[in-house]
């Protein structure tokens, strides 16, 4: 069964439970969702062991669910392949054999025509990432090439590219350095003028106590003229444009009052009518950033935490998102903009099978960190930010 | 299923079985069901006793929260209201006076909106003479109201003393999350806490008031019990129903390499909840477990990796009428003489139809033994593990139905195999 | 000075307090924003005294601001009338001198065509809440007429009216029953098979711990064609017809997944182009509904706290409302559905001049109950709810 | 401005006067400046001291947090590194020996999330020789991420025995709001306290673990002292300076009919702040007050209603170039002969441009003598109320600038009019 609104699939759920009076609450499952178990301590499983395996960049290109995790501790983080279709792990590379020292590939990817994937790493002891470029081959299995650090001393937060230009985007961690990488002439650029400085560091860091995760760009987006949107220090919306090289100040972004200096975008999302859609740390607003005017809407907040950590379009036109993060739990929700608006879909719980857990278990999704559609729309992955962190998979119906 | 096995405490019944009082029983509380044909005859009505906990007419139930203090000769239980009153009772074994020692909210100096529903942790004993325990929302409102305003704040580690009636709360585990259950490492005195609905597993250290949150372990239902061997390390279980030792000495965690065993077809929801509870024998180091998959396991903990795992078979004898994982035993006692007792029943997941029935279970023959059975207006469910007196006898936490709307009373489960039982 | 946009006032004034690095906030306080003193302990001024004056009913008629109140404990609740080009307190009616036995005012004002106002009061030891018709004099004096009591044992806790029917319809409370009041005939008919039932009321007090002011509509709206719109447990936004006096439920009320239990409307507005907003105050979400196509769409949180505890529409086309309650804050906001979207403004901090205070002191409004508009739309007048409650008003821009 | 003065403490000073060395000074700290031409020749360097807290290099500043256990003959002081760390340190005035009792966090069980910037209360001593006191979030953090995550949880309500050093967490007052200030009936053991930013007025009976807010009593900006009379009687301001007085037999508050003195003009803000610092004279029936504009008062109060209340004038003489309600006292203490002593200056608000002098006032006369005089860099500011030991020495929480970043350093200064003071 493919489910005809995940709305009613819920409603539906919900009065299953209930008899006369709906009172109990289930969770959000529709008939076809589905768990890939990605993490197991101790197996001969084809799994990522305990606290390498938080999924913070997913993709999906084909059949293939790609994804880069983040390790605690010094640990060295993986890159994967898991099966839509045959709901497993199909390949894991420890990230350690190819590129030492980083723990953590907290990007995303940015694809290119070429199918190859452009992702940024997070250092451990030298605290200098790499830019890595990652192709997945047919049968699955996953060749890195390290093209080098684009900010010595410093990690890749945040990343995206524009095709056309063969340009390589990004931000460095800590300090906060938008810098470019040309994909032809494999040359890193760093724009000095774009980190934090040490006034705002100073509002930042001594007086409200933040990290530069709390407060640098975890996402970046180009529109269809090529234009970067991210966000800097304190709360600003900012575009740089590859044409003159200068970065502008669009607006503030949509605060709650008091949480301005929280403020950045850590997710993205375009639409097939050109529109950028947003998220906002700050307090998990979802906003509309139209590159034609330049006019950002502030959409609200879908449940009640901060965070808005991942962004997608299904194949019905809706966006999908997760909303909320630690201490809270994460909600996923859908914004259909011309229809109904917001439904918080809560914390999604599928049917996860493997080998020794034929009959399948139930598994909730918590702590959801990377949301992403399958290239056709019909299927939305998710991934948990866990110890033990596995992929969530529910399909959408093509079209409203 | 995972969803609505945590939340059916306090659904009400939709069907109801009326219970015909087939055999002569006493009215009240306080009385026993006279034996079944098939019980041993050393075992009648005056090993085993009913007690009550005085004056705290909203009484609802216990949870699991029952442990011995060797150093005060008291057991100490956490009654509650299950909304948000839990009131501490101790009964000395010597005397059989039994003390209500205040409420938790009380003594913890707790807000109104930092209700506690339930202690659903062990009490476990510190070797300061403490009294430890972990605090539950266990309610709809926790359930669902999540990220507290004005759902659960979070459930709190908290330790009594019986001789002194020092009270201290330890504070929080995780915002928002109960602590279902803990236990402590009598030589470090580290304390483990599993948290609820993430299970998450905790490690506080009292003594640097330094909280660890290791991770994830579990699926859509938490594992309700937690145990430490005789070196300080503590078991769980993770979705597989593997054994998941914390290594005190290393700070780390190390999974087991097979799942515990299980009936097959033995369904996911069963699997991912684990060990319902556990009994020790020292002595001959050895670890009973009961799973929610109805297995009887005997465990030998190493101080170094995992154990040796041996299946003991069902908590029952098999039953045409009754999936062999069916039965359901949040309980577990060892008596002197080496053989297990348990209550099978509760929760709707019965032996036989709305009947608690005591067993005995004797590790060495395997052979079962029923002891007393009891319609659910006298037990409906007896929980604990592990409680026994330096006389040998033997409790658990008891609760009867009182109606078909979730009402019920609880009481302590005194039992000796062999021996006439004082209140 | 009148303000361009509240926005740019706000962004001024946090520029203002700056210099070069933001970080520090001002408070939302337009130049032309104020307080009016109207609660005050042991005075010879015209004030009411502690624990009877949380401002739960308001409106504003020509230059006069009209407030009810709820009392803490036993206490009897005032009609008040305050000027909003004096900035002071005029009149003050004890309610207890007119109608004894009540504690609380809480259902808003619903004005007819001849100026009347119509409020039900909730009632401290009979459980009887009354209706009552208030008309405020060209002089300011306060008139109450006592209608009876809709449903005996049963307070007013809700209510809203038709004026070319004639009508008046309410919530009962504890039970929440319907009721109507036919003005000219001055007829009571309650509609016994709208009340909680005993399968609603075990689910959400023996299972929940709710009590009836968590899940009973507290707002009501009535649309262009007369049809009258109201929550009923559980969570489900319902419209009575008042042609065949039946009750449709026309969809679940957004929900945050788990608060299900928690919705109902708790405030309404209208627009000039016949769409009704309402806020939900489950997780308070403000929604859209459209008469016409009986559509409603989720247009998602200002803010992090639960309830929406207020609506009106400025003389900008804007909506302004109030997000959030204990144990948060309430924030102010405004919501441009054809512009910015949302905008959180905090709480508004105004200054606050009175005799023996005329040198002005800053009032911040944490808790607000209360926000109506001026009948130009130009003046947003907010009411508190706390033990010593103020009014605190600001100016809007005519026009966009 | 009331929002700007409740974070200018963390700004940068955006105009700093480098400081010119006027007067010849003992370098470092614990050595005071020497007297200017207008001091009493009875009152030189012997007469005061500043001692160090041990063990806390990250120590940043002290708030009104001191207070004297008659019991143990402890100066009991709360010392912030101003973003998440209190330690509790004791001065036993006999020994002159200076201990540190450990973290507000630790002592408390609080978890990282539930950190706590300062205590900004007084310490006062209850009839069970325990030191209550209570915290405040005191930061950016607070006042900006409302409503907790991650914002500030809520401030507490603790106390501590200097004899047992036993520690007992009371519990919250308002969630995610400071107690910046309490206080408590000797009699009933009742503690009483002012709630950040909503100025609620909250009432916690220990003994009952009953928490009452009596709801909302100030403006934008909250005045920061609480005080008692003999009768346990509770007074605050409300946002017209008028006295508010919790009656503590009825349970209920009674309003002043009319505002505290002021100076004319004073502005809004410093009206509505309150009275920042109090010492009492039981013997006489007085109690001493200065208000945030900078008036000296006597007050008188009496069992029922509230008492009579004499204006004493200002905290200093008048001077030109000076505002009379400009200079900032947030402290104050009597000596045994009757007079009255304060140090003038702090956050921004001098009396001589970035010097802090300590000022004698003698109520009878009304005359104002400056004893001593300092720049920043060797004292700032001082805090703290009504601290007498049974020498009758005086105690102020002083600190002193490091930086222009708002970096300083805490210690305790310790004074007596007329005799010679041991560290």
């Amino acid at each position: 069964m493919k489910i005809r609104s995940l709305k009613m699939v819920l409603a539906l759920g919900l009065v299953g439970l209930a008899g006369p009076v709906f009172a109990q609450y289930s969770y959000f499952k529709p008939l076809e969702g589905f768990g890939i178990e990605t993490s197991l301590s101790n197996t001969a499983l084809l799994r990522m062991p305990m606290y390498r395996n938080a999924i913070t960049s997913l993709t999906v290109q084909n059949d293939y669910i790609i994804g880069g995790t983040t390790a605690m501790g010094n640990r060295a983080p993986f890159l994967f392949v898991a099966s839509l279709s045959k709901r497993e792990m199909l390949t894991l590379k420890d990230l350690n054999a190819d590129v030492p020292g980083q723990t953590s590939i907290r990007t995303g990817f940015f694809r290119t025509a070429d199918q190859a994937l452009y992702a940024g790493t997070m250092a451990a002891t030298t605290g200098s990432g790499h830019l890595l470029r990652v192709v997945v081959g047919a049968d699955a299995s996953i060749r890195v090439t390290d093209l080098g650090t684009p900010v010595p001393g410093e990690g890749v937060f945040a990343l995206t590219g524009n095709d056309s230009r063969k340009m390589i985007y990004g931000i460095s961690y800590p300090s906060g350095f938008f810098f470019s990488y040309n994909i032809g002439s494999k040359a890193f650029k760093v724009y000095k003028n774009s980190a934090v400085t040490p006034a705002e560091r100073h509002v930042l860091v001594d007086e409200f106590h933040q990290k530069p995760e709390d407060y640098l760009s975890g996402a970046m987006v180009t529109d269809q003229q090529g234009l970067v949107y991210t966000s800097q220090p304190i709360n600003r919306l900012v575009v740089f444009n590859p044409a003159d090289e200068r970065f502008t100040t669009l607006s503030e972004l949509p605060a709650v009052w008091g949480r301005r200096t929280l403020g950045r975008t850590e997710s993205w999302t375009k639409t097939a009518d050109g529109l950028l859609y947003g998220g906002n740390a700050g307090d998990g607003q979802l906003f509309q950033l139209d590159p034609a005017t330049r006019k950002v809407k502030n959409l609200g907040k879908p449940a009640q935490m901060n965070r808005l950590r991942g962004l997608c379009v299904g194949a019905d036109g809706k966006i999908y998102g997760l909303s909320g993060a630690s201490p809270g739990y994460v909600h996923l929700f859908s914004y259909n903009p011309s229809g109904e608006g917001f439904t918080d879909l809560g914390n999604p719980q599928f049917i996860l099978k493997a080998p020794g857990i034929e009959q399948g278990i139930e598994w909730r999704g918590f702590q959801l960190s990377a949301i992403a559609a399958s290239e056709d729309g019909k299927y939305i992955v998710m991934g948990e930010d866990e110890a033990l962190s596995q992929l969530l998979v529910f399909p959408v119906e093509n079209g409203n | 299923m995972g969803n609505k096995m945590a939340v059916c405490f306090f659904l009400p019944k939709k069907i109801r079985v009326k219970v015909f009082i087939r055999l002569v029983v006493l009215a009240g509380l306080c009385q026993v069901g006279v034996l079944p044909a098939s019980a041993q005859q050393k075992n009648n009505k005056d090993n085993i006793a009913f007690i009550k906990y005085t004056g705290f007419p909203d009484a609802h139930s216990t949870w699991d929260d029952i442990g011995y203090s060797k150093q005060a000769g008291k057991v100490v239980v956490g009654v509650t209201n299950h909304v948000d009153k839990v009131m501490l009772y101790a009964y000395d074994v010597t005397t059989g006076k039994m003390t209500n020692h205040g409420s938790l909210a009380d003594r913890g100096h707790l807000r109104p909106f930092q209700w506690q529903a339930k202690i659903h942790s062990k009490i476990t004993e510190g070797k300061d003479g403490y009294m430890y325990f972990s605090t539950d929302g266990g309610e709809s409102r926790e359930e669902y109201f999540m990220e507290h305003p004005a759902g659960y704040s979070g459930g709190l580690f908290m330790k009594w003393h019986p001789g002194t009636d020092g009270f201290v709360n330890l504070g929080l585990g995780l915002p928002y999350e109960s602590v279902k259950d803990m236990d402590i490492d009598p030589v470090s005195g580290k304390l483990f806490g599993i948290s609820y609905p993430q299970v998450h597993f905790l490690v506080y250290d009292p003594a640097k008031n330094s909280l660890k949150d290791l991770g994830r372990l579990g699926s859509s239902h938490v594992p309700r019990v937690l145990f430490t061997d005789w070196w300080g390390n503590c078991y769980y279980v993770d979705w597989r129903q593997r054994l998941v030792k914390y290594q005190t000495a290393q700070d780390t965690l190390l999974f087991a390499r097979e799942s515990l065993p299980a009936f097959e077809g033995t369904p996911g929801e069963k699997i991912v909840t684990g060990i319902t509870a556990y009994a020790k024998d020292q002595k001959n180091n050895v670890i009973y477990a009961i799973t929610y998959g109805a297995k009887i396991l005997a465990f030998y903990p190493q101080k170094e990796g995992i154990g040796r795992v041996e299946d003991l078979g069902g908590v029952a004898d098999s039953r045409s009428n009754i999936k062999p994982w069916g039965p359901y035993v949040p309980n577990l006692n060892i008596g002197d003489n080496g053989k297990l007792y348990y209550f099978v029943g509760g929760h709707g997941n019965f032996l036989i139809e709305n009947r608690t029935v005591m067993m005995e279970f004797d590790p060495k023959t395997k052979k079962h033994t029923i002891l007393y059975e009891y319609p659910v207006d006298q037990l409906s469910e007896a929980t604990g593990s592990d409680t026994k007196d330096q006389f040998g006898n033997l409790y658990f936490a008891g609760r009867r139905e009182l109606d078909s709307l979730d009402h019920s009373e609880p009481f302590l489960i005194k039992f000796n195999p062999g021996k006439k039982v004082s209140r």
